[in-house]
């Protein structure tokens, strides 16, 4: 696996989406700030994060590369990593209420040798939380898909048995929003 | 009338093995498509002891989560314990004394033997072999007792703190290990003859279940599962945390891919394990156990972070997103076992029940973890 | 005290076990032909093969008594509770249909059989014979099937071994074509 | 004094009820397993018969209980077939009735 | 239907055989739960009564005040009569078994075959059972167990023949009478004609291990996989019949492999030995009961093997060492004796 | 051929190997203890439910009635109750309830109580049916520690 092969393709699929001059993203921000390195003081919350490629300091983030795509390019993104050989450790969402967005994340890591670690993630609109399925691609992504569907809400299109996992098949909530209040 | 007959098999028939099963190690329900003794479709069937953990770590401080990680993984408490609190130093910058780190090691190593004791012993009376399973358990109840003395706990450890340990060990842990791996080390033979050698054990294990390299990778399984498909990969190898690179310690990987390489995998791991404490019996220095400096109330810089241990069934990962509060923003905690269980349904596939029993058996599953 | 049984009682004693034989054999076909559910038809197949032991017993020949409980209790019944277990989940079901015109004309069909087989097994003149060559003891069974039934023996011994390769190719094939 | 135990004709009236619940219950069973316990009645009956003469009327007794042997041999080969047939047919058929089997031509 | 029969005689027998049996069953229990403790260095029933010996005596009295529990659909008077069927064959084979010169409740002809004939009956319980109880469990397990009697009734009876070929008898008695003698007598030695002596032995004590479903071979109670095979919805004295019709045939095969090749009640050593050398049936109890004891030791010690390794070991095996030990033994027999 | 051969002997080998294992182990002594009859001596670190530390100079408590053990308990199960009294500085202690069946042993409180006022005990036999038996009130559990 070539480390630099998949930065580069990971970076050119970032691009792709955006031709209005797309953020250049800053090599390996200062160790202690945020992932954006322009995170503003602790009151006002971050500013969504645009698309594309950071490259951050893995002592500190615990991840090589941190890559933001677009909703339509995580089965590309899964592809590309998928080719190096690496691995999918796991699927997760986070929602950023007051984005009114749902950000979906993919950890990848590659188990053949060298540690390395990608963070390939997107943001979906919380009120059509709907995204492509990896599970094509990775397998694996099956349970971490219905486990992200459970707690979000997330629709992942083309998976072939979106069903409640870890939570009972009857329930109507998403425990992991923000806006849940218990039931 | 044949050829729609033909397509609709009336033989086959369900089979619905747990959630309450001498075989699923807890609650674990595995919906089986049965042909015959043969397995057509095994789906298993999570969420009976879901106690939704990662909404707990978003509703407290980054210190009242720390009981929480005993309770994942309850057979390997401490490694769950170590990468929760190497997360959240990475996080808030907290450096941690030598002695405590060494302490760390002793204990999670410790720990993994226990987790690894207990395995074999519930994998073999998975196999229909009960007496194993309590001479692991008599050499388990050693260290659960040396980790009594030190944590106080003999189950749910809750010991590390961030910056360093709860408190320091006493020279007759130290002593009282070096015993223990003495008599561990001439007990392993009497396991390896009573268990390992046996013809009847071998048949059950050898050639069954295989579970491919790639196929490890496609599913994201990691740990001795993974290193039974001949796949190099150790957390503690490749992407070294604590005082791991200062120990010499080898990684067993056997490339036969079934059962019995899972099986070795781990026996082998005891071993290692033994290396390593002893290794870091022999270095630990003297020295304060807890971090000078730490904040009282932790208040990590926003933006999200990523730590990954060796845990007994591999690796554990924690994704802890902050957004400058004294609580995490999302906390997804990535446990081994819920990737290594996912790949059970296409590797049982056409499986006979015994085998695929002993599949499941060589998966290690702990269920309060899969279903976290 | 005297606690034999005294000779008198025995006969008694012998036509009452052979009776209570003949009920249950008669008790068993009775539950074998007439039962709704096929797994209790089975057992009553059981019961009757059991009875039937006892008449051999009877009939002075104990050693074909114990085979009959080897073989028909211990190999046919077992293959018939098989081919039920295998071939019929929905006994239920199987038990709601009644044969519809079959019924009386069996009941008839069923009833001049036995009519004509027995009233001339009655009528018959049957010739005792003079002597006897032999007790029919398991021994003299023994050496009479290796010498002068020898041929019939290997001929049985080749049946059965083309049973079992039918039996085998014909339920192997019907597997493979289920299967693709 | 009843002697039922000693008479030839007791023997052959329970084999010719046992032949005749057999024919009974060939005709009556709708299944196959059915037809086939009829069919092992049937034997059965036949094999009383053959005791009975060997018993009461042979001049070499052994060669009724041979003769039994070899049908006790008959009906486990026969059983075995048909356990055979019988899963065969319902592999193809999903029904062991035997209405359920006319196409069987073809 | 002799003349003589004497009544006090046969209700001795009687009771003295379900005595026998009975208690065999009950303290099995507790021989086998003691010496799984020790094995697994625990201490075991203790508690009702010294060294807990008390323990089967109260098992029986909670088993017997149980509720019998029918689950819905079950076929009730099959699911009823199973545990008889499991319990009542092994009573009768009890009858024929000789444990001295003259303790043998009735000396049959051919004790052997009816030996056979109602062990094949045996089965009949566990497929009866697992199919009354419609639970898909207990039918599989059923089906397992059946399917592994009939394996290995092949290379039991085969060896049995053997026996039967060098002796001349089927009755029990003679079987013995003709082992008279210390133990290079016995027909675990090839001294007495038995061409493979101590394998056919170990193959014999096998094949009854796999016939009274004892572990390893116990595929149809595999509790990691079937729960507890066909007695899963059994309760109360149901269970408990199945149970002690279990240990009675474990003291059957070990009997029965005791009179065909360890020389019954003769003493392994020659008879000018006072006390050691008579012959009776102390000494058969004690040779019974070391089997008991090795079949004891064998199920707290290995793992459970599966179905085709079951079925490959009695096919490849037993039945070709079984086969060719009987030829040997016909040729033995043929061109010596 | 060859291969068969070994391949029984191997197996048959192994297998009494370990029957003689098991032999062995039967004639050893029973490492397990005899529960309600014998039990353990728990270590110096035991983690039983917290109680309030008996002060041996004042004899009795230290608590200051902070609040900190509170707030830091993860899962909210210790009850503070603290009152204002004449002459006193700061607040009295006048109950502290404890809910162990909500407690997970985690330590936290001790950690966070600056005058050292809790302590684990060294309870282990704590078995019941009723929830309510589970509700301590360490002050009384103090007081009748004298």
């Amino acid at each position: 696996m070539n480390k630099l092969n998949v930065i580069d393709e990971l970076k050119a699929l970032a691009a792709e989406g955006m031709p209005a001059a797309p953020e250049v993203a800053p090599v390996a921000p200062p160790a202690p700030e945020g992932e954006e390195g322009a995170a503003p003081k602790k009151a006002a919350p971050p500013a969504p994060r645009k698309n594309g490629l950071l490259e951050v300091v893995y002592a500190v983030k615990g991840v090589h590369v941190d890559v933001q795509v677009a909703v339509d390019q995580v089965v590309r993104a899964a592809q590309i990593i998928d080719g190096a050989g690496m691995t999918l450790e796991a699927i997760t969402g986070v929602d950023w209420i007051t984005d009114k967005e749902l950000e979906v994340v993919y950890d990848y890591s590659f188990t053949g040798g060298e540690c390395f670690r990608v963070v390939v993630r997107t943001r979906i609109p919380r009120d059509q939380p709907n995204i492509p399925t990896i599970s094509k691609v990775f397998p694996g992504a099956n349970w971490h898909e219905r486990e992200t569907f459970d707690f979000f809400g997330i629709n992942f299109e083309g998976h072939p048995q979106l069903e409640y996992l870890l939570l009972p098949e009857d329930c109507d909530f998403h425990p992991l929003l923000k806006d849940f209040k218990g039931c | 009338m044949s050829s729609q007959a033909l397509s609709q098999n009336k033989e086959r028939f369900e089979l619905n093995l747990g959630p309450q099963h001498p075989a699923t190690h807890g609650v674990l329900r595995v919906k089986l498509l049965m042909d015959g003794e043969y397995i057509v479709n095994a789906e298993p069937v999570l969420g009976y002891i879901h106690r939704m953990h990662e909404l707990m770590g978003e509703n407290r401080t980054w210190a009242q989560y720390l009981p929480n990680m005993g309770r994942l993984d309850y057979l390997s408490a401490l490694s769950y314990n170590l990468g929760y609190v190497e997360l959240v130093e990475k996080m808030a910058g907290i450096e941690v004394p030598e002695r405590a780190e060494y302490i760390r090691v002793i204990t999670t190593e410790l720990n993994r033997i226990s987790s690894h004791l207990l395995w074999f012993g519930a994998f073999v009376l998975d196999l229909g072999g009960f007496t194993p399973l309590l001479y692991a358990f008599d050499d388990r109840e050693q260290i659960l007792d040396l980790l009594e003395a030190v944590t106080g706990a003999r189950l749910t450890y809750c010991y590390f703190r961030f910056g360093g340990c709860y408190n320091d060990v006493e020279d007759n842990f130290l002593s009282g290990t070096l015993a223990f791996i003495k008599r561990l080390r001439s007990r392993m033979p009497m396991y390896h003859n009573l268990v390992t050698k046996n013809v009847i054990l071998m048949q059950r294990l050898e050639g069954v279940g295989p579970i491919s390299a790639e196929m490890c990778r496609k599913y994201g399984a990691t740990g001795p599962v993974l290193r039974g498909s001949g796949v190099n990969y150790d957390v503690r190898k490749n992407e070294p945390y604590s005082i791991y690179p200062e120990i010499d310690f080898d990684v067993p990987v056997y490339h036969e891919c079934d059962s019995m390489a899972r099986y070795n995998v781990r026996m082998d791991e005891i071993d290692q394990c033994m290396r390593i404490i002893e290794q870091a019996i022999a270095k630990i220095p003297e020295g304060p156990v807890m971090a000078e400096k730490v904040p009282k109330m932790i208040k990590p810089e926003p933006g999200d972070y990523y730590h990954t241990v060796e845990a007994a069934r591999g690796s554990f990962g924690i994704r802890a997103v902050s957004d400058g509060k004294n609580q995490a923003y999302r906390m997804k905690l990535r446990s081994p076992t819920f990737s290594n269980l996912s790949l059970y349904q296409e590797a049982s596939k056409g499986m006979l029940l015994a085998d695929a029993l002993a599949l499941m058996g060589s998966l290690d599953l702990v269920i309060p973890e899969i279903d976290r | 005290m005297n606690l034999s049984i005294s000779p008198d009682v025995v006969p008694i004693l012998r036509e009452g076990i052979f009776l209570g034989m003949v009920i249950v054999t008669v008790f068993g076909a009775l539950l074998a032909t007439l039962a709704k559910r096929m797994t209790r038809a089975v057992l009553g197949l059981i019961v009757c093969f059991l009875g039937i032991a006892g008449i051999y017993y009877f009939l002075n020949s104990p050693f074909v008594a114990l085979m009959q409980i080897l073989i028909y209790v211990g190999a046919v019944a077992i293959t018939i509770c098989f081919a039920i277990m295998l071939a019929e989940p929905d006994e239920m079901k199987m038990a709601a249909k009644t044969p519809g015109l079959a019924g009386p004309f069996a009941v008839l069909l069923g009833g001049a059989v036995t009519w004509v087989l027995a009233s001339t097994a009655m009528h018959a003149q049957w010739m005792t014979p003079a002597v006897k060559i032999n007790e029919g003891s398991v021994q003299q069974v023994g050496a009479s099937l290796l010498t002068m039934y020898s041929m019939v023996f290997e001929l049985v011994s080749i049946v059965l071994l083309l049973a079992i390769l039918g039996s085998l190719v014909v339920a192997r094939a019907g597997r493979d074509k289920a299967e693709c | 004094m009843l002697t039922l135990s000693t008479q030839l004709n007791t023997y052959l009236f329970i084999g010719a009820m046992l032949f005749g619940f057999g024919v009974f219950g060939l005709v009556r069973r709708p299944s196959l397993i059915g037809m086939l316990i009829a069919a092992e009645l049937v034997l059965c009956g036949a094999s009383v018969n053959f005791m009975a003469f060997n018993n009461f009327l042979a001049e070499d007794p052994t060669v009724g209980q041979i003769i039994t042997l070899f049908i006790m041999a008959i009906a486990a080969a026969e059983a075995a077939i048909a356990m055979s047939i019988v899963i065969a047919v319902y592999r193809n058929y999903k029904s062991i009735e035997t209405e359920d089997l006319v196409d069987l031509q073809g | 239907m002799d003349l003589g029969i004497n009544v006090v005689e046969m209700v001795i027998y009687l009771v003295g055989i379900i005595a026998f049996a009975a208690g065999n069953a009950a303290y099995l229990v507790w021989v086998e739960r003691k010496g799984a403790a020790h094995i697994q260095r625990r201490t075991g029933p203790k508690e009702v009564g010294p060294f807990g010996l008390l323990q089967p005596l109260a098992d029986g009295a909670k088993l017997m005040s149980k509720q019998i529990i029918f689950p819905d659909g079950v076929d009730k008077p099959l699911f009823m009569l199973a545990p008889l069927l499991a319990m009542v064959p092994a009573i009768m084979i009890f009858v024929t078994i000789p444990f001295s010169e003259t303790l043998v409740a009735r000396d049959i002809n051919i004790g052997l075959l009816m030996i056979f004939a109602f062990a094949s009956v045996n089965i009949l319980a566990l497929l009866i059972g697992g199919w009354a109880s419609r639970n898909k469990y207990a039918v599989i397990s059923a089906a397992r167990a059946v399917s592994q009697n009939v394996a290995y009734e092949i290379p039991m009876l085969v060896i049995t023949i053997t026996i039967v070929l060098i002796t001349g008898s089927m009755n029990l008695r003679e079987i013995v009478a003709s082992q008279a003698g210390p133990f290079w007598h016995w027909n675990i030695l090839p001294t007495n004609g038995n061409f493979l002596g101590p394998i056919t032995f170990i193959m014999f004590f096998i094949c009854s291990l796999a016939e009274t479903n004892r572990a390893p071979f116990d595929l149809g109670e595999a509790e990691s996989e079937l729960i507890a095979g066909f007695h899963t919805e059994y309760s109360s004295m149901g269970f408990g019949l199945f149970f002690m019709g279990e240990y009675a045939n474990i003291v059957i095969g070990a009997a029965l492999t005791t009179i065909l090749f360890l020389g019954g009640w003769y003493s392994p050593f020659p008879e000018t030995i006072p006390y050691l050398g008579t012959a009776g049936a102390w000494w058969f109890l004690v040779k019974m009961y070391l089997l008991i004891w090795t079949v004891v030791l064998i199920r707290w010690t290995y793992p459970r093997v599966t179905l085709w390794s079951l079925l490959n070991l009695s096919w490849k095996i037993l039945i070709p060492f079984s086969l060719l030990n009987l030829l040997a033994s016909a040729g033995l027999v043929k061109f010596l004796g | 051929m060859a291969g068969y051969f070994k391949n029984i002997l191997s197996g048959s080998w192994s297998l009494i190997v370990g029957l003689s294992i098991t032999q062995k182990e039967f004639f050893k002594k029973p490492v397990t203890l005899q529960y309600p009859w014998e039990s353990l001596e728990m270590s110096p670190r035991f983690r039983g439910h917290i109680q309030l530390v008996k002060d041996a100079e004042s004899g009795t408590h230290r608590c200051i009635c902070c609040g900190m053990c509170e707030k830091g308990c993860p899962s909210g199960c210790i009850t503070v109750k603290g009152e204002k009294q004449e002459g006193v500085k700061g607040k009295v202690l006048v109950g502290y309830d404890l809910d162990f069946t909500k407690c997970s042993l985690c330590g936290q409180c001790i950690e966070n109580c600056k005058p050292a006022a809790i302590e684990f005990s060294k309870e282990y036999n704590l078995a019941s049916t009723r929830k309510e038996d589970f509700h301590y009130d360490l002050l009384k559990r103090l007081k009748e520690q004298k």
